[in-house]
């Protein structure tokens, strides 16, 4: 154990130097997490994934779908299966994603994973499981049954729920909620002629 | 990450730069010449539905009983079928019922009109201020008003996130204790159109000389809150010409009626219906052509009903089949309330006997008026619509059974003939 | 697929064999614990929600009303909220409407009764014969019925497969010109329930001496359908103790309501919401404790609505209560117009002059009636019910002033007392 300690112990001449970087690298890194809200990577809330606007087209066409209200980014792109995988995936996605962002070598046209991929199929039948699998209620999906066996839901769904075109110029002009950038709801010279009264 | 933080935030590069206020709609299309060419889609009229559509239907002609049940009151001279946006202000110039207001003459309507037909009211409001802004006549601002409703009506100009342009809503949130400011984005997406879509009417006590817009939400926004609320003010919109009865005039309740239906309650808005996405050159944009989704259903009601268009048309149609034809038949005995009631005034009635009655047909009537002047209620609530129905039809048949027995009293006993009701004019 | 559906028709090796009749369920319940167990659950019936549920309910005493409605007609004497499928024998013989049947005493009910009451009906009726099995009074077969309402009803012995077990569904639909072999599975999971749950009359003309059970469609499944088909044949159930008008009673339009309903229209069965799927020690089955799915959310309503439980039960209240103040007014306008009517007769009024009144009346209490009878209708189909009461307000309410009318022909000019009904006497 000394032995270890003393290997990764740096040659005293080194110490200042290494004891300022190592301080400079935790700050650094901090730093990062906090103005990049990776924080916020833990949270279910589908205004994380917009911290990069990469992720506006697909906030902007969920938006816009039936999931909206029921379904946020994670409810599908992240295990439900249990806790600790959960939040396994989501760090390990988080990293990716961040860091090819940092990196700048993210594609105009993000396509999805195949791991990730397994993790949506996996969440679409997590809630529709019941109608899908449920021979009594077979009637809305049941001409389909043999087909869909093997595929993946969203081959016969395609809108659901982004739809087909997402690349990052199709929607420019979308709406997302960047936090810092909400517009007052009531402008300031209405406010002040209401309250003038 | 600085940098790109800052490029997510302004996702667009603005070609122009323009002030909070400014009411052209050709400037901020600049910007957003998709958005600003669907809008001006409006203007095409050329879609009609079983009821509905964009078409301008003059109602009177189409339904002359509605020159009895509005005699004595403006909209018995003209009341037309609403269409798109883009006519808002013409249309509103047009109307005869507001005394041809044409060429700067004197008008008997007060500038409150305009709060809902143009961008350039919340202009003329910071300039002059709200009070100011509601009192006087047409002649004397309509010359300010010359944009048709539009982008500053709910757009923010710097982030172009949806905003409260006007002071009514505002307050009717303040007055029953809810701030508006809290309203997250997807109730935002309804409440920009319930600035306008909303019943109202003009507070001419609260500032002197000022026709105050007012919406009458303080008991709740039900059709009876509401109700309650003009009945304990003792306030009348006019006195009907045949039956003397102190009536109430309900303007499109779209909003407060929207509310009460199960597509509200699971979070759909206005815009998910009437604004769908659309998607032009791989563009995505919110269609500004703002109309009948049944002239879109493929983007408005299949984004969530994976039915056939036939069949979803079909719903709406049967849920407005079910609802009007007990509407007709409550516009066929509001009729007949009025002129038994002019029977008995002209049988020497005193106002102690007729007053139960006229209260009845002031609220028989109320509801008749909430269920048509709510466009898209049998759609957007059809239990709610039906209800209201149901309590009109009772309270009109109920007046009539007291006229038959004040007939009675009066030595009189006879059916009283349904007026033969040709054209506009009574 | 073919593959497929010879296994689902083999899928298990009866423990039991048994004949395509037996009525037991015990016998059946030995090849199928779990269905059986469940089905047996309905004995349960602590569950109430606010206007249904389990409990058996003396609606009599909950409502006096009702007595002067069905004055002089069995119903006024005893009137009870139905309660789960093992209840059904128990309760038709006790009911003291059918004159007190108990122990093989002469009754005044026909055989007919037993039809939708126990699965020992088809038995019988194979053995006798269907008009014969019509025939007669309950003390004759009532020997006979002694199994509750069970397997037999609902199922093929050999395949499992939902069957048709009793005449009358298919005879009314051979009269529509449709054929009930053609329905699909989907459908058969509502149509095993429409054998009981519908309006049904008792022909007397059919077969001599036979009271042969009958379904009023001949015109169509809506409420004015099967109106019309009564009036066309001058039918009547009873007159009326109070007005003389000649009544209809509506029994449970189960059926027929849910198919104007979005459910039906969606292709969502009786079966979806009343015996959805249940998962118990990894086995999948059909829930078989028929009950008010309010009592069974997660696995009725939430397999296609992913809300809340207490969202949804808040939905169905919330479109009951809708309906259900309507037509507690509808009840009161009915019960004035039942004494107005009697005091016109004490008048001395004519039977011509009477004539329009007692059809109004007619007309308005079947929609009273059939919203009321139609046990979950409020939810099934709320715009139709809806629909349903605002008519038949209208026609109370006509009918009412007519006779204001004829009061003033006769010298009579008050407010006819309303009736204080405080119990089952009138
Ligand atoms: C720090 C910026 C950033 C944030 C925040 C972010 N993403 Fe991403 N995301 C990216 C980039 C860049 C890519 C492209 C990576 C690639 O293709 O290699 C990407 C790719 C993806 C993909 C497709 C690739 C895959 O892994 O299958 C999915 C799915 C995804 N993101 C979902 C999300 C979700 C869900 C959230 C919020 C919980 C989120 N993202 C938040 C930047 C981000
Ligand atoms: C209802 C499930 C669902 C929800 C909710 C959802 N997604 Fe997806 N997402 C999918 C599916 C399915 C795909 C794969 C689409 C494909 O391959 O065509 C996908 C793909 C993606 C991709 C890869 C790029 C692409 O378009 O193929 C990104 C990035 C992404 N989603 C981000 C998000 C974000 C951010 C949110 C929340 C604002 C979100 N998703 C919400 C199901 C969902
Ligand atoms: C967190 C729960 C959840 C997840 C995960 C989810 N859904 Fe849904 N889905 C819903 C809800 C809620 C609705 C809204 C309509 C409803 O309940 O009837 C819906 C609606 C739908 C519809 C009908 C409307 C439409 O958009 O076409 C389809 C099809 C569908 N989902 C498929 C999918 C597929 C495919 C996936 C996986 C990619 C998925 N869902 C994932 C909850 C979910
Ligand atoms: C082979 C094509 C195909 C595949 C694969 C498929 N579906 Fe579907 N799905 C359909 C069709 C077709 C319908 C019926 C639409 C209708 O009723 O009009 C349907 C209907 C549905 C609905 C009901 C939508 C509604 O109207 O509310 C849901 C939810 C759904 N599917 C989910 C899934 C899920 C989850 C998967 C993956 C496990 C999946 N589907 C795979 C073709 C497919
Ligand atoms: C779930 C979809 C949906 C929602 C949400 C919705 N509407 Fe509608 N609306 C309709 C349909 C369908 C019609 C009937 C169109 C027809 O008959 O042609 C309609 C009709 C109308 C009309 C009459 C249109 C005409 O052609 O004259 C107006 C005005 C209207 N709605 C305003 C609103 C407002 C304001 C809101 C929100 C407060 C709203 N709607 C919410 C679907 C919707
Ligand atoms: C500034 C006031 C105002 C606002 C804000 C407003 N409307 Fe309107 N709307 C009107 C007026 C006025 C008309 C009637 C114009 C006419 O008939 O000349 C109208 C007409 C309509 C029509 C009928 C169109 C047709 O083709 O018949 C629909 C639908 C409608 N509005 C929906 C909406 C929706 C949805 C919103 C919010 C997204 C909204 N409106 C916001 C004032 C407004
Ligand atoms: C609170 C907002 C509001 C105010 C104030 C208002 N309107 Fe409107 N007006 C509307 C809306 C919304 C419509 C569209 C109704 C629809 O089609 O559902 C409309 C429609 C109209 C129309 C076209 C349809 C028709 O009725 O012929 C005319 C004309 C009109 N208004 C005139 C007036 C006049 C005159 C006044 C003042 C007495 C007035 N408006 C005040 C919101 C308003
Ligand atoms: C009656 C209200 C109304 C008017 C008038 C209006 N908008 Fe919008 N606009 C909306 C709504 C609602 C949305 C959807 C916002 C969302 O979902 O975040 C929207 C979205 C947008 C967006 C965001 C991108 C998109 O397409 O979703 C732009 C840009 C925009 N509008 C520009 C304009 C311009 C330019 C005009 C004038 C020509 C205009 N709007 C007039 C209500 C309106
Ligand atoms: C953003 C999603 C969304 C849109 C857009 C939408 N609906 Fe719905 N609709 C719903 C939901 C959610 C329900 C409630 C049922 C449920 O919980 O699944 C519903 C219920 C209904 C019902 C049953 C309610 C009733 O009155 O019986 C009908 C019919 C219907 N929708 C038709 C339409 C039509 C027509 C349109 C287009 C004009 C439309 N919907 C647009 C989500 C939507
Ligand atoms: C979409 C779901 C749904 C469908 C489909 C449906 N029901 Fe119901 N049913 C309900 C609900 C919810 C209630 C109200 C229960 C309550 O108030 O406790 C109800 C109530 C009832 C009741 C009264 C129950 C009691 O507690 O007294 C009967 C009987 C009934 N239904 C029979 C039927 C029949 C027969 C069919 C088909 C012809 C049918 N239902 C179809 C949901 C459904
Ligand atoms: C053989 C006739 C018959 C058939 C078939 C039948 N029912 Fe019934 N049902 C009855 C009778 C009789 C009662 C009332 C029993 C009582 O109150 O004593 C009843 C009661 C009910 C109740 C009220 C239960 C409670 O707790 O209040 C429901 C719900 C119901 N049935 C649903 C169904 C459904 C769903 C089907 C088809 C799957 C069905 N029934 C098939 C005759 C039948
Ligand atoms: C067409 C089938 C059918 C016939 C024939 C029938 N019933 Fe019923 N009966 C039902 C159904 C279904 C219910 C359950 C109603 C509900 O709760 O919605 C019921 C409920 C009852 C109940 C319990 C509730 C109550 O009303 O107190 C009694 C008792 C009863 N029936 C007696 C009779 C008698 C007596 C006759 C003969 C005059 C008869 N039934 C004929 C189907 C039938
Ligand atoms: C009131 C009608 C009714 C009665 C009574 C009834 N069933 Fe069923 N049963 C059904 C319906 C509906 C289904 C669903 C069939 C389907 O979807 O394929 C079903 C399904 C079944 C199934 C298929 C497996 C499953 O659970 O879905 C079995 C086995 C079964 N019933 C046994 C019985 C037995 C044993 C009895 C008597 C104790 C009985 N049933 C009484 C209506 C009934
Ligand atoms: C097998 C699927 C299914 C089941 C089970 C089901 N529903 Fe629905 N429900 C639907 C569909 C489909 C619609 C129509 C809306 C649409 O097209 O999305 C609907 C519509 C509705 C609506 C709107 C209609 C209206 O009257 O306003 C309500 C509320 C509702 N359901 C509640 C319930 C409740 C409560 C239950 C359980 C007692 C239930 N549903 C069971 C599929 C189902
Ligand atoms: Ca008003
Ligand atoms: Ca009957």
């Amino acid at each position: 154990m000394k032995e270890l300690i003393r290997f990764i112990r740096p040659p005293n001449s080194w110490k200042t130097s290494v004891s300022v970087l190592t301080g400079a690298m935790f700050g650094l890194i901090a730093y990062l997490f906090v103005i990049s809200k990776a924080d916020s990577y833990l949270s279910d809330s589908p205004e994380t994934c917009v911290n990069c606007h990469i992720m506006a087209p697909q906030y902007a066409t969920w938006n816009h779908s039936a999931h909206r209200e029921k379904a946020s980014c994670n409810d599908c792109h992240v295990p439900h299966d249990n806790f600790i995988n959960k939040y396994f995936f989501k760090g390990k996605d988080g990293f990716g994603h961040a860091s090819a962002f940092v990196m700048r070598n993210e594609p105009q046209v993000i396509k999805i994973k195949e791991a990730s991929s397994d993790v949506v199929q996996q969440n679409c039948i997590r809630c529709h499981g019941g109608l899908i699998t449920d021979s009594k209620l077979m009637h809305k999906t049941n001409k389909y049954h043999y087909e869909r066996q093997g595929r993946k839901c969203w081959e016969c769904h395609k809108h659901t729920p982004h739809g087909r075109v997402n690349s990052l110029s199709s929607v420019h002009n979308a709406k997302v909620p960047i936090p810092e950038f909400v517009g007052e709801i009531v402008p300031e010279w209405l406010k002040k002629a209401i309250n003038k009264k | 990450i600085m940098e790109r933080k800052a490029e997510a935030v302004f996702a667009y590069t603005p070609q122009v730069e323009h002030s909070e206020m400014e009411p052209r709609n050709e400037v901020w299309g600049k910007n957003f010449p998709r958005e600003f060419e669907t809008y001006y889609d409006t203007k095409d009229i050329s879609f009609k539905s079983k009821y509905n559509g964009g078409a301008m239907i003059d109602m009177l002609e189409v339904d002359p009983r509605l020159v009895v049940l509005w005699a004595g009151y403006g909209f018995s001279k003209d009341y037309n079928q609403g269409r798109g946006h883009y006519y808002a202000l013409t249309d509103m110039r047009n109307t005869l019922r507001t005394g041809a207001p044409i060429d700067g003459k004197a008008s008997p309507m007060p500038n409150t009109c305009w709060t809902c037909k143009s961008p350039d009211v919340p202009r003329v409001m910071k300039e002059k201020g709200v009070a100011e802004f509601y009192s006087g006549k047409w002649q004397e601002k309509g010359n300010e008003i010359v944009n048709i409703i539009g982008c500053a009506d709910c757009h923010d100009s710097k982030t172009m996130e949806l905003k409260i342009s006007r002071p009514a809503l505002v307050e009717a949130f303040e007055r029953m204790g809810k701030d508006i400011t809290k309203a997250t984005h997807q109730e935002m997406r309804s409440l920009v159109c319930a600035q306008c879509h909303v019943e109202y009417y003009f507070d001419k006590k609260k500032v002197p000389g000022a026709a105050y817009l007012t919406f009458p939400w303080d008991n709740g926004l039900t059709c009876e809150d509401a109700e309650k609320y003009y009945d304990d003010m003792n306030f009348k919109d006019w006195t009907h010409k045949l039956s003397k009865a102190p009536m109430l005039k309900t303007q499109h309740p779209g909003y407060e009626v929207y509310l009460t239906g199960v597509h509200a309650k699971r979070g759909v808005s206005c815009a998910d219906c009437h604004m769908p996405y659309k998607n032009e050159g791989g563009m995505k944009f919110s269609d500004h052509k703002i109309q009948s989704p049944l002239n879109n259903v493929a983007n408005s009601c299949q984004v969530c009903h994976r039915e056939e268009t036939k069949s979803l048309i079909e719903d709406v149609y049967e849920r407005q089949d079910r609802i009007i034809h007990n509407r007709d038949r409550l516009e066929e005995l509001l009729v007949r309330a009025h002129v038994e009631a002019k029977k008995a005034w002209e049988l020497k009635a005193t106002e102690e006997e007729m007053k139960d009655i006229l209260i009845l047909i002031r609220h028989s009537q109320w509801r008749w008026d909430y269920a048509a002047a709510s466009h898209g209620g049998s759609f957007h609530s059809p239990v709610e619509i039906g209800r209201i129905i149901a309590t009109g039809i009772d309270k009109a048949q109920e007046a009539r059974i007291k006229l038959a027995r004040l007939f009675a009293a009066k030595g009189f006993n006879e059916e009283v003939a349904y007026p033969e009701v040709k054209n506009k004019d009574l």
